[in-house]
């Protein structure tokens, strides 16, 4: 009988009582980077841990932040809300992050956004768009990047002036129905005729809803995808497999028509799709944003997109705000980070707070949006132009 | 515009039916369930895509080669792990193959992840050009996809019925023990009939490879559309399969455009719920 | 033709036969009675290599069989027509009988093998485009004789044809079998329930009891034997 | 109840009890979890190891219970401890109903219609987005607030698996469990003895299916969300997984398996993070072809003399 006890005891305590591996302590600031990197739009978060990984090696060149090197740690959320807070749970937990970065699709992090908040350690949002990240006033969300309802508004004057009666297929997740409300609220209140229809994230076919639009009368001229799960590169495909386009103009709500993936599955038939983002080749980057271009380029041999230069931003300002405050205790930074004055790859970099429901609070506004259309392509990828503003 | 949607619900249903016939003769033969018969979709994708890309092969080479390699794999699997089922008295079969496939489809799926790499991928267009059925404009991708699921269909029909494999198997769907008796080897035939099943979903994934591109969880959806086909046509009826991928693929367009788009893929399963439960043996199916 | 020794088999953990030895000559009619339940088909279809035997060899034209896969042994021409037909129901009677031809060597015979089959059963060649499963129980046992016979088989195995038939299409079955027996020059070992019948047709009769050989002889003496007619013809 | 399973109970209760002392925080979330699997995968025993009813859609329940929960909660501001009872009866409700549904089907049909019922499960969460967030998830209350939330939400999930464990084991001993058994291995037996087999096959299938919806009540409330990923195939595929691993129809099978795979995941994380899914599912195959006993077998085939001490342990 007593072996018995021991034995069901020998078992718990070896798998139990097993140290975890990988959780040393070292002489270094931790720097955690929680994004999708298997499923969810893991390419996207191939981007971001490249960003940061790039961001601190150049910090580390330089000396590191407090007299210590900094260090990456990663972890990966599926795109997943539930998996997204266990990740983040377990990387504050076990690796006593300063803080996080890198966090990428809104419904993960609303999710997320409680944890940061309750664990005290400041997270930092660098192209996470729905309006609830900073609604709630946390004091532990930094918002670098844009906002659903700033984008729609800055998005409106070109939607308004060039066509009647558009579409709105989004997905219906907090960053899709988020920008797709808010949206179709403003341009009916211009008087625009809106057509808008969800469909679940995951949806791979969205054909029955391309048939439904192109039922529609009258026809839309400009259908406006908001969406970040596997459909961005198949809904121009299959919009333009139906007859839908190119009659009908389509406007991406974001940068992924630069990615390569757009460019193998849509091949010439790309051409003339028209995306919204913060760059541009009018756009004039600060010494530090060419500096890290060129950097990128020459590691990664591609382009960034545009919110790799936010998150670049954003691990500048922290190692801006650590060796500031002189502390790397998450708590301080999260304090320390409201000062910010950082000069930053596209712009002065503050954080604005307004009292008063509303999401502008931790967030940046200097943005200047830019529709870019996609005009010719060759071997290596599509031509652009700046068609707005 | 219903013409559109009923000319697209028979294309993606000839489709659905080929992947359904698969099962349909999986189970026939070896009376089991397979999970994994969506990543032999996936696979015989990505085949057709490398036999594309690598090799430059036109899709009359292409999507043959995806059919010879799942049927490869497909008889690999069978003689390694299910093969038991038959060579040793097991309590529960059914059992053992449903949670075996289903450890072989996160195997595959997380395998392709890493073997072909998370992102989507394309082959190249395997007919450019479109085409015009009573007005309708559908891509010859799609036509393409259609006609020859429908010719595959058909010649396993044919198989079936005329060979003295195809009769071989037929009996062993009806009689175990009297095809025994009469000189049917099962094993091997098990291991045949596997492949060739493979081999059809393969084929499949291989042809609709450019229409719906690729990613190494691509098979979800098809696995659940040929079950829901064998569901409704029948276990082990392949004419049965093939009235029921149309009407699955007619229904679900309709459905989708009609309804609810939200509710697409409720509508098969909610046809597979109910014939399961009062119409168990299916359009055509024996008791 | 065909030697059996010392086998024993086990049904389900339960031991069915205990050491049954016999042996058949070439071209005998030899039947095996018994009470329900006395092992009788397992014997069969142990000889037929549906089941295998735990110890004991059999062996068939000098070659021992025991161990081979039952399509082998369907192979060698030895043809088992089992007790519930395993007809099957969503074929044609004629898609039947051809699957009675499925070994490759008897591929070659099929007509001639269907004409005996259509000349001893007339009915089935009325019916041949009908689904095994529409037709009536004699019928359904006509063609699982039929089928047995399209291989063209050395040596049939019957198990209880006649369970559960009308007296008058028993008479059609048992006359077909001693044509097979007498035209066809094919060896039958055959099992039966109706022993008056069984013995009337046979030339020598083994009796199984509970797994067990307990008696032998030729059909006449087993006739007027006393404990069968004690125990199984009821006089 | 025998005097070894009182043992076992009082030995997880201790090192459960001790763990979040000397383990590292980041195995309170690790062994929460385990919690949830296991109470999970105690459900999907009763239906298929006791009852011998092959349920594909036993994902569907948590998912059905943690947005009951976490909608009551959202709506009418129902506290997170009444949620799990709400949670556990609208899951036993369905079950119930699923369960008579299914009444006539057997084999693999039962697993197709469960499986449908699973995905149309889904489909209504995804598309009814106003109401449960869609893929997004929602957010639920959590047990506790305050820093120490996260170590009561871990002694709850301990108790709640304790609970079941409890359940399961005074179910196998009872008249009750003899009954499922009887309709698992011969139905026509059991029929004829008088057993109301329709009626026990709805009673397993709805009692597993209302300990799913516990658990999904317990995991929406200590994460302080859900989302549809609970009810996903792959969950479905870890049920089966830690069930075949624990081995099936014991009692301590699904606990057994769910800390074994649980944390096996957790430790290959560090060095072969993205790899656990794979892994596993070799180990599942290799389990499924190799060692059809689970944990027991594997015992077995380590040391024969052991594994007779474990049998007399876990059995007598």
């Amino acid at each position: 009988m007593k072996k018995s006890v021991l034995l069901t005891a020998f078992i718990f305590i070896l798998t139990v009582f097993l140290p975890p591996i990988g959780a040393m302590a070292g002489d270094t600031i931790k720097l955690g980077v929680v994004t999708p990197m298997s499923t969810g739009d893991f390419r996207s978060g191939k981007i971001n841990v490249q960003t940061v990984e790039l961001a601190v090696e150049q910090i580390n060149a330089q000396g590191g932040v407090l007299g210590k090197k900094l260090e990456v740690v990663t972890a990966d959320d599926e795109g997943k809300p539930a998996a997204g807070v266990i990740a983040l749970k377990r990387m504050i937990a076990k690796e006593k992050v300063s803080a996080v970065v890198g966090l990428w699709h809104s419904s993960v992090a609303v999710a997320q956004e409680k944890v940061a908040t309750q664990m005290q350690v400041p997270m930092m949002l660098h192209y996470s768009w729905t309006d609830d990240l900073t609604a709630g006033h946390s004091d532990y969300v930094y918002r670098v990047g844009p906002f659903n309802a700033e984008i729609a508004q800055l998005a409106l004057p070109y939607i308004d002036k060039n066509f009647k009666n558009i579409a709105i297929l989004y997905e219906t997740n907090a960053f899709g129905s988020g920008f797709a409300n808010y949206l179709e609220k403003i341009a009916k209140a211009k008087g625009l005729n809106v057509y808008s229809i969800g469909y679940p994230q995951e949806a791979t076919d969205l054909k029955p809803q391309l048939l439904q639009l192109k039922a529609k009368s009258p026809k839309p001229e400009l259908l406006v995808i908001a969406a970040v799960y596997e459909a961005t590169n198949l809904i121009p495909k299959q919009a333009l497999e139906i007859g839908l386009a190119p009659e009908m103009q389509i406007l991406c709500s974001w940068d992924w028509p630069t990615y390569p993936a757009f460019q193998e599955i849509l091949g010439d038939k790309g051409v003339g799709v028209t995306y919204a983002t913060f760059e541009s080749d009018k756009l004039k980057l600060s010494p530090l944003g060419e500096k890290f271009k060129k950097a990128y380029k020459a590691k990664y041999n591609v382009v960034p997109p545009v919110f790799a230069l936010f998150l670049y931003d954003e691990v500048m300002i922290l190692a801006e705000t650590m060796e500031r405050i002189k502390s790397s205790d998450p708590k301080d930074v999260a304090a320390g980070l409201k000062d910010t004055k950082f000069e930053g790859t596209t712009g002065l970099i503050t954080f604005e707070r307004q009292e008063g429901p509303g999401p502008i609070w931790n967030q940046w506004m200097g943005h200047q949006l830019f529709i870019n259309k996609l005009t010719a392509v060759d071997g290596k990828g599509y031509k652009r132009e700046q068609i707005y503003p | 515009m219903l013409l559109e949607l009923i000319i697209r619900g028979i294309t993606i249903g000839l489709v659905y039916a080929l992947m359904g016939v698969g099962l349909a003769l999986l189970n026939g033969v070896m009376r089991i369930i397979n999970f994994a018969h969506g990543e032999f979709y996936m696979i015989g994708g990505y085949m057709a895509y490398y036999a594309s890309t690598m090799l430059g092969f036109q899709f009359y080479f292409s999507v043959p080669t995806a059919m010879i390699i799942t049927f490869i794999l497909g008889a690999v699997v069978e003689k390694l792990l299910l093969s038991p089922i038959h060579t040793q008295e097991m309590e529960k079969p059914m059992d053992y193959a449903l949670i075996m496939t289903f450890g072989l489809l996160l195997f595959f799926r997380q395998l392709a992840i890493k073997v072909f790499g998370p992102f989507r991928h394309k082959p190249a267009d395997y007919i450019t050009s479109d085409v015009y059925i009573l007005g309708v404009k559908i891509s010859g991708n799609e036509v393409l996809a259609g006609a020859v699921s429908a010719i595959l269909v058909i010649g396993l029909a044919i198989f079936i019925k005329k060979t003295w494999r195809g009769r071989g198997w037929r009996a062993t769907t009806q009689s175990r023990q009297g095809a025994k008796i009469n000189g049917v080897d099962i094993g091997k035939e098990s291991w045949i009939a596997c492949g060739v099943a493979c081999a059809l979903a393969g084929a499949a994934g291989a042809l609709v490879a450019p229409i719906f591109t690729l990613s190494p969880t691509i098979g979800g959806s098809p696995l659940v559309k040929s079950y829901e086909v064998m569901a409704i046509g029948g276990l082990g009826s392949i004419a049965g399969s093939l009235v029921a991928g149309l009407m699955l693929g007619i229904t679900e367009t309709l459905g989708a455009f009609y309804i609810s788009s939200a509710y697409k893929d409720a509508i098969g399963f909610l046809m597979m719920g109910f014939f399961l439960l009062f119409r168990p043996q299916g359009l055509f199916g024996q008791k | 033709m065909l030697k059996i020794e010392n086998v024993n088999v086990f049904y389900d953990g339960l031991q069915a036969l205990y050491s049954v030895s016999l042996e058949i000559q070439v071209e005998e009619f030899v039947c095996i009675l018994g009470p329900n339940g006395a092992g009788k088909s397992t014997l069969l279809q142990t000889i037929a290599g549906m089941l295998a035997p735990k110890q004991g060899s059999i062996f068939f034209e000098n070659r021992p069989i025991h161990g081979l896969e039952s399509y082998n042994i369907a192979s060698l021409g030895l043809a088992l027509i089992p007790e519930e037909g395993w007809l099957y129901g969503q074929m044609s009677v004629e898609e039947n009988l051809l699957m009675g031809a499925y070994p490759k060597s008897a591929r070659k015979n099929i007509k001639r093998q269907m004409d005996f089959v259509f000349d001893l059963f007339p009915v089935l060649f009325d019916r041949k485009k009908q689904l095994a499963e529409t037709l009536s129980g004699g019928q359904r046992q006509m063609v699982a004789v039929g089928r047995g016979l399209m291989c063209n088989p050395k040596m049939l195995l019957l198990d209880e044809p006649s369970l559960g038939l009308a007296p008058i299409v028993i008479k059609d079955i048992l006359k077909a079998l001693v044509r097979i027996n007498k035209e066809e020059k094919t060896t039958i070992l055959l099992t039966e329930q109706n022993i008056f019948h069984a013995l009337k047709i046979s030339q020598r009769g083994y009796l199984l009891e509970n797994g067990k050989i307990f008696m032998q002889g030729a059909s006449k003496e087993l006739l007027g034997n006393k404990h069968i007619k004690k125990n199984y013809l009821g006089v | 109840m025998k005097k070894n399973e009182i043992i076992v109970a009082v030995t997880i209760i201790v090192l459960g009890l001790i763990a979040p002392k000397v383990l590292p925080s980041v195995w309170i979330t690790v062994l929460s979890m385990a919690f949830y699997y296991a109470i999970l995968t105690i459900g999907w025993n009763i239906i298929f190891g006791y009852t011998g009813l092959f349920s594909y859609g036993h994902a569907a329940f948590p998912a059905i219970g943690g947005y009951t929960s976490a909608l009551l909660a959202q709506h009418i501001g129902l506290s997170p401890f009444l949620g799990l009872l709400a949670g556990a009866f609208i899951a036993g409700l369905l079950g119930i109903v699923i369960g008579l549904l299914i009444l006539r089907v057997h084999g693999f049909y039962l697993c197709l219609v469960t499986w449908a019922f699973a995905e149309v499960v889904n489909v209504i969460i995804t598309a009814e987005h106003q109401i449960t967030g869609g893929t997004g998830g929602l957010l639920a209350p959590t047990f506790f607030s305050g820093p120490n939330a996260e170590l009561f939400g871990y002694f709850m999930g301990l108790g709640l698996m304790m609970f079941a464990f409890l359940i399961s084991i005074l179910l196998y001993h009872s008249r009750w469990g003899l009954n499922l058994f009887a309709v698992r291995d011969d139905i026509d037996a059991a029929e004829s003895m008088g057993i109301k087999t329709r009626f026990w096959k709805v009673f397993g299938f709805a009692f597993g299916c209302s300990l799913a919806g516990l658990a999904g009540a317990y995991f929406a409330h200590f994460l302080g969300l859900i989302d549809p990923g609970i009810g996903g195939l792959d969950q479905m595929g870890y049920v089966c997984l830690i069930v075949i691993i624990g081995g099936l129809g014991t009692v301590y099978g699904p606990i057994l398996g769910s800390f074994f795979v649980v944390i096996t995941k957790e430790l290959i994380s560090g060095y072969a993070s993205g790899y656990s899914l794979l892994i596993f599912s070799v180990i599942m195959i290799l389990a499924v072809r190799f060692l059809s006993g689970g944990f027991m077998e594997i015992i077995q085939v380590i040391s024969p003399r052991l594994n007779n001490r474990y049998l007399k342990f876990v059995n007598k």
